[in-house]
């Protein structure tokens, strides 16, 4: 069956990315017979070859970081969103677990404290503290600026900084955990560094709809500063498509529009793997996936193709 | 004052101009120009003058040297005769056609059949090796290798480089290098050489050495030659003409001769200062009329009476061609009176030593030292024109 | 005191042009671009396989293809016939390290991609280099390209490059090119300039024609300046290779990224001691061969 | 036929060891690494804000502060004293260009960074340079290592300086030191050695001391060269700008960034173009530097 | 076969070898390398022999010269005097201090007072105006700007460069680097000063113009010099001792006019083939031993009497001592005869020309020319010593 279309996932370097392209590699080769490709990339690059079809399937979108570009190749006919991947990946505030206690933190306002600022000086500005903010150009890092300001924090008690790319954001968190030391930043999960270390996440008000339409209009007019400011909204995480896969292969398009693996299985998938040292086979966390959560990826097929799957899974 | 040339004349240069610079032609309509020094030139337009007004003529077969100090424009001249410089303005006659006027074409086949070039620094071609560099100029006409190579191997056998011809050039120490250079030349059997201070890189010893050989060499050749030196001893071994150049004109030319005795200003006096004068003086220039000669048909007590009143012990007989027959001395005349000859004639001594009027004195200076008596003078015919003593050997190296 | 002449709407205005611009040559230049895509794959797709012991084709027999063994044995040769004994040994050494660290496979992909963009670059540079060193106008134009070209952020005109050839090697090709190819056409200019003026008359004293004169001898003679323009095009190559990853062309780059994504630091400089493994091999070897003649000649 | 030598294990075992190195400099070495933050900090921060027109410090009068019409009249003067009237007028309109296109606040934030990194890297490399010019065994260890920090993808070594120093420009300094001091360790070694050794002999048989040697002939003989090699540091660390802007040090590579981000090719190019004019200007001024002195000599 | 060096020798070197390379002291405990020649010694080990059992020494004021072609070893053994070259084995003492046992301070301290450096490419300072040229071996002595300023200055003068001293070499001709040069080495006022193919880069005019200035200088400053050239003429001019070295050896030493007369080789008489003898022989080796004298005691008849005898028309008159007093000719000596003199001593011509034993013949050619008579040679103390003829000159010139 040499004839069936190679599917390239879009590999843009994070850990739920990389055990949900695992699960689906799995499910797809073992189930359906296609052969797979996962495509290290960055956003960008991935945004230039997903509506061109130079990738076929990004698992996690994390559209509301690319909005614009979400909109307009919908618009244009060129993506499609296959919907959730899982429920929801939570975004939010945090500090070292150990820092919160240290301080007493619990809230946003917390952070105000001298004593906690004092911490988080920026070497740059001693006067102030230091926010690390989400990568440069996604709209979170413009989100978090919005909000922050609604909170007071900014520009009299923080300044913020942002990195350019996912690995140097996670290198700024993971660098002052090893060292014992505060830091105050934005970040999601489910991901390797929130598995990897204790961290409080900063209480805030919580999301509503008329609080996060003022902090939109912030994010997209700097000069404007929103009258109120809460937490982040819960989103399910996407699965974009480019919008020729229908034609190429409907049976994985079908397939993959029906794939959710659940937001509390892949959170223990991830802790397992950092458990267990897989060292970058992620083949095997697409193993215990599947072998712990048959209930759930039986749903995504017909029977014939979950039988195939279940007889790789039995080889393993 | 263009010259018609004459049918032996190979290489006449008329008023060369050479400015370095973007804009030498129009420059050298600016009446100025043609009489500012380079200094005043140079700091006016930016342009630098390398010939000024050059003009001479070579004529087959004749080694035409040239000299000068650094930046006089040696090179250029020589480098305009091939056209690897623009002359400004003049003109170039080569067998008597204009080859500034060539095309680009005519100009590649004309420096590909009628003339070769040897450089200071041997120019030679590192990655190719011995024979092929001499082979070059052939291979670039597109002559088949085994063609050409027989040729270079010929040349290099000519210039005793035989068992080098697959070395490569870092191999070979200067004075071969340089052969290479000359047998690269030769392999185009062009009727003309340029060498541009062939030798001045070489140690002295092996300097001479390559010039004897291309004494010799032109001895089997005979290429019309233009040298370039700015050595003084090389200049007269090698050239039948000598240019001196300052500044880019030529102020003087001639035989070496010529120069020395009558250099043109101080600078040419300073450049031949150092030069022995009897190798550049011929024995023309140094002898004297006898006081007294004796006709071959004068009875021997005639000549003892000449030679009584004019005090001379030695003295030679001509015949009324002028032809010189012999020399007598006081003695031989004394016993040819007792012996009572009838002429002359049949005491002389036939044998007496002669030299030509055009011999270099620096030649007979061992005859002339062997011989207590004056030695005669003669021209191609034999006809007595003079003598020379030691006296007047001696006065013309000590005024050198 | 005086204001900031800051005229944002210019910049704005700009850059949407040039966005504009982009999109119409990614619109309608496609055939053409898909036949340079197929023509870069066409070289380069057969060599990685090469390289990586896979039959060239579907369906041929596996001994047509390239056993790793073989791949290290012919390198060690070449850098032992042009770089002698010493640089022999270092390549074997530097080949078993990749190849025990797991790296083989990698670095024959980036191998491939840096072979196929200097040898793009050098169909395009040395005439351009040529060029350069005849025309002084040619040179004082290019200079102000290829300065922009060097210290052009190559993210810039990734993006672009995607939209034009699709994800892949051959966008990946294409920035090595444009960020490797400046040190080659300076070198090859300056080879060619630097050749002894006495030489280039003595070759012109005997007739050479213009073109006789560039290939029998200031090509041959700029050979080692040429030579050191390759070595530093491949090694400004090699800087791209986790570029050359980000786009989809897969090689030690990966192993960088992966490495980074997951902090997991000795990873990531594992990868990288591949690229400069790599690096150190090429750079010796190629620049022997530029020596070689060199030290030779002078 | 023969496997291949692979042995993964290895290569992981390696890498959790340089993982585990990594920790344990970042826990046990962070008095030390915050004092080189400091210092760097010290010297980066004020210039920046010197070449922003922002009072060094609050609470100092504004006028303490360099305004961008002085900031360009002093940069265009430096330019035509050095370098003559066309590269004086070339840096008028480069920075006229930028002011209007909006990015010189991002250029001066790069030009602070440049010239910090360059002044570290010459305080460094200078003397390693030095060293290496009179000691051959200097030179043969430092050749590989140098060649590595050329080629080792910087990415490799951003993730432990975060680590090390948090984000922000002290990372950034590193790293841009890191890959742009190699070319002038090069230059430094090989001018030094390309010193007329006639020249040298004459100051040795002359009686000079080996540090006369060096102060009163190598160094200024050399100095062309030198000014070629913090030519080419300087345009290396041009190069690590938008490198330096991911990890926190802002400037015009946060145009790039940006750009690219929202997939407006024109946007990052006009970021990208400002790099590339800066390049130009500080190229162009540094060569006259080394040149001006170089036509004079030879 | 160490000398004791004699009170006014200044630097004497005994068996000094160099190898250059690695390992050259332990090789040169092996036997057969001291034989070996240099192709093999490089071939075998990878050293190159620059020098082999040189031995000389140079007196207090002489101009030692040392002469040979490319790579003979010239600049090893000059480098090797003030240790910028370090030898492989030997001794060299200046001035009785072994100075290849100096430690760094000593030996920077003796480059410092006693010995100056000459080389051919100037080897200025090409960051450095002229007078900071000069005064650099003063400068890293640590004197102050004004004062080694103020000798710069002075010497500057001396050697005609005083408008010069804020010029940049590259704004000097190569005759005024060299100077500048030279200048240099004068300024720390050494014993000795090393010269290295000084003018070698000169142009021909410029380089004659050079020697001479060093003639002039040297009789002002005398300072003991080692000079390098392969110039034979410049060799002659300038020096009082001449070496040749061939692959590392001197292979003769001694005066121009012993290495001219008596060449110990084949390589060295090719090298003096083209001197031109009369420059470098004395009178004393041409002249004669008269066929008869008169003393002054002796009557003119007794000197008529000896002159028709021997068959001679001019004599010289002598003291008892042998001091010469004049000359006679044969009709002054008949005149005396007639007149009745008692001694010959009233009769002769006391003015009569005479020179030293030790005069270049070169410099009596114009008074030999002049004269139709023998001319008398004397020591210092007016002895008559012997006479030379115009032939003999003759003879002496054609032999070269
Ligand atoms: N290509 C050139 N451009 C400008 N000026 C030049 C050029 N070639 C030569 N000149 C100048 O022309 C003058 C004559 O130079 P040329 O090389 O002919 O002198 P030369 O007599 O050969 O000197 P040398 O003995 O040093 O070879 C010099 O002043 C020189 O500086
Ligand atoms: N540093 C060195 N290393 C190795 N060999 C050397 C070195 N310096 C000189 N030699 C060799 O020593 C020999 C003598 O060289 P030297 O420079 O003393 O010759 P020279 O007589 O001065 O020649 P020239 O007339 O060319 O200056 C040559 O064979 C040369 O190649
Ligand atoms: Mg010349
Ligand atoms: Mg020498």
């Amino acid at each position: 069956e040499a004839a069936k279309p190679t599917i390239k996932f879009a590999d843009q370097q994070f850990e739920s990315q990389w055990i949900n392209n695992a699960i689906a590699k799995f499910v797809i080769e073992n189930g359906y017979g296609n052969p797979v490709e996962t495509i290290e990339t960055t956003t960008p690059i991935m945004q230039a070859s997903l509506t061109k079809g130079d990738m076929h399937v990004n698992m996690e979108m994390w559209e509301q970081n690319i909005i614009e570009w979400h909109d307009e190749s919908i618009a244009a006919g060129t993506l499609e969103n296959l919907g959730a991947t899982y429920e929801g990946g939570p975004q939010f505030f945090m500090v070292p677990q150990a820092f919160a206690d240290e301080h007493g933190i619990k809230t946003i306002d917390d952070m105000k404290k001298p004593a906690v600022k004092k911490a988080l000086a920026d070497p740059e500005d001693k006067a102030k503290g230091l926010f690390m903010n989400c990568v440069i150009g996604w709209q979170c890092a413009e989100i978090n600026r919005a909000k922050l300001v609604t909170y007071g924090l900014v520009p009299d008690h923080y300044n913020i900084i942002s990195p350019g790319s996912s690995g140097a954001m996670e290198a700024a968190l993971a660098g002052p955990q090893k060292k014992g030391q505060g830091v105050f930043g934005y970040y999601w999960a489910p991901t390797a560094i929130m598995g990897m270390y204790d961290w409080y996440v900063i209480e805030e008000p919580a999301y509503n709809k008329p609080c996060w339409d003022e902090v939109g209009k912030s994010r997209d007019d700097k000069t404007y500063i929103a009258k109120e400011a809460c937490a982040y909204e819960t989103l399910p995480i996407n699965k974009g498509v480019w919008s020729g896969l229908k034609d190429l292969d409907s049976d994985i398009y079908t397939l993959l529009s029906k794939m959710n693996v659940g937001l509390q299985p892949i959170n223990k998938t991830a802790a397992w793997a950092v458990d267990n040292e897989i060292a970058g086979e992620w083949e095997k966390a697409a193993v215990y996936y599947l072998k712990n959560n048959e209930n759930i990826w039986t749903t995504w097929m017909p029977d014939a193709n979950a039988k195939k799957v279940k007889d790789a899974l039995a080889a393993k | 004052m263009a010259v018609e040339s004459a049918p032996d004349i190979r290489i006449s240069v008329r008023n060369l101009w050479k400015l370095f610079g973007n804009n030498d032609k129009a420059l050298l309509q600016e009446d100025w120009v043609k009489t500012a020094s380079k200094a005043e030139i140079q700091e006016k337009t930016g342009h630098v003058i390398a010939m000024r007004e050059v003009s001479f003529e070579v004529a087959v077969g004749k080694v035409f040297v040239v000299m000068g100090l650094s930046g006089s424009g040696k090179s250029t001249l020589v480098r305009a005769l091939n056209r690897l410089v623009e002359p400004s303005d003049g003109i170039i006659e080569i067998d008597g056609e204009d080859i500034l006027q060539y095309d680009n074409e005519q100009i590649i086949a004309f420096r590909r059949k009628k003339i070769g070039m040897v450089f200071q620094h041997y120019g030679l071609l590192p990655h190719k090796n011995v024979i092929d560099n001499v082979a070059y100029g052939l291979e670039v006409q597109g002559m088949e290798q085994l063609e050409r190579h027989k040729i270079a191997s010929e040349i290099l056998d000519k210039v005793g480089l035989s068992s080098w011809e697959y070395s490569y050039p870092y191999q070979l120490s200067g004075g071969m290098q340089q052969r290479v250079g000359i047998a690269r030349a030769l392999a185009l059997d062009p009727e003309i050489m340029l060498m541009d201070e062939p030798f001045s890189g070489l140690d002295p010893l092996i300097r001479r050495e390559m010039q004897d050989e291309l004494i010799t060499l032109q001895a089997q050749v005979q290429k019309t030659i233009v040298f370039i030196t700015h050595d003084l001893d090389e200049a007269l071994k090698l050239g039948d003409h000598i240019a001196i150049m300052r500044d880019g004109a030529i102020i003087q030319q001639g035989t070496a001769e010529e120069i020395v005795t009558k250099p043109a200003d101080g600078y040419v006096k300073e450049f031949v200062r150092d030069i022995s004068k009897t190798k550049v003086l011929k024995v023309g220039s140094i002898m004297k009329k006898p006081k007294a000669t004796i006709q071959e048909s004068q009875s021997p007590a005639e000549a003892l009476q000449i030679m009584k009143s004019e005090g001379l012990d030695y003295t030679f007989v001509v015949a009324e061609t002028g032809e010189l027959l012999g020399a007598l001395n006081l003695a031989q005349v004394e016993s040819a009176v007792e012996k009572g000859f009838e002429t002359s004639n049949r005491a002389i001594n036939k044998s007496c030593p002669r030299v030509l009027k055009y011999t270099l004195i620096d030649d007979v200076i061992p005859l002339v030292a062997k011989q207590n008596t004056p030695v005669a003078v003669v021209n191609d015919h034999g006809i007595l024109l003079g003598e020379i003593e030691q006296s007047s050997v001696l006065s013309s190296i000590a005024s050198s | 005191m005086f204001d900031f002449p800051k005229n944002l709407e210019i910049g704005y205005q700009l850059s949407r042009l040039m966005d504009g611009w982009v999109d119409w040559v990614v619109i309608n230049f496609d055939p053409l671009f898909r036949a340079i895509n197929a023509g870069v794959l066409a070289l380069l797709v057969p060599l990685e396989k090469f390289l990586m012991g896979e039959p060239l084709s579907y369906g041929w027999p596996q001994w047509l293809s390239m056993p790793w063994w073989l791949v290290i044995g012919v390198t060690v040769y070449i850098a032992w016939r042009t770089a002698g004994r010493n640089i022999a040994i270092l390549t074997t050494v530097l080949f078993l390290l990749l190849a025990i660290l797991g790296l083989f496979d990698f670095a024959m992909q980036t191998l491939a991609i840096t072979f196929t963009a200097t040898l793009i670059a050098i169909a395009i540079g040395l005439p351009i280099g040529i060029f350069g060193a005849k025309s002084d106008k040619m040179d004082a134009i290019s200079r102000p390209i290829l300065d922009a070209m060097q210290t052009m952020p190559s993210f810039v005109y990734l993006v672009p490059a995607i939209m034009l050839f699709g994800l892949g090697k051959t966008p990946a090709v294409m920035a090595t090119v444009i960020y490797a190819i400046p040190p080659l056409i300076r070198l090859t200019n300056l080879g060619i300039r630097q050749v002894d003026k006495e030489v280039v008359e003595a070759a012109i004293a005997f007739g050479s024609t213009s073109r006789q004169l560039l290939t029998k001898v200031q090509l041959p003679m700029a050979k080692p300046t040429i030579m050191a323009g390759i070595n530093q095009c491949i090694m400004m190559a090699l800087a791209m290779v986790v570029i050359c990853s980000m786009i989809g062309a897969k090689g030690l780059g990966i192993e960088v990224m992966n490495g980074i994504a997951r902090l997991e630091v000795g990873r990531g400089f594992l990868g990288g001691l591949g690229i400069v493994m790599m690096a150190i091999m090429i750079d010796r070897i190629t620049q022997s061969v530029g020596k070689s003649r060199e030290s030779k000649v002078t």
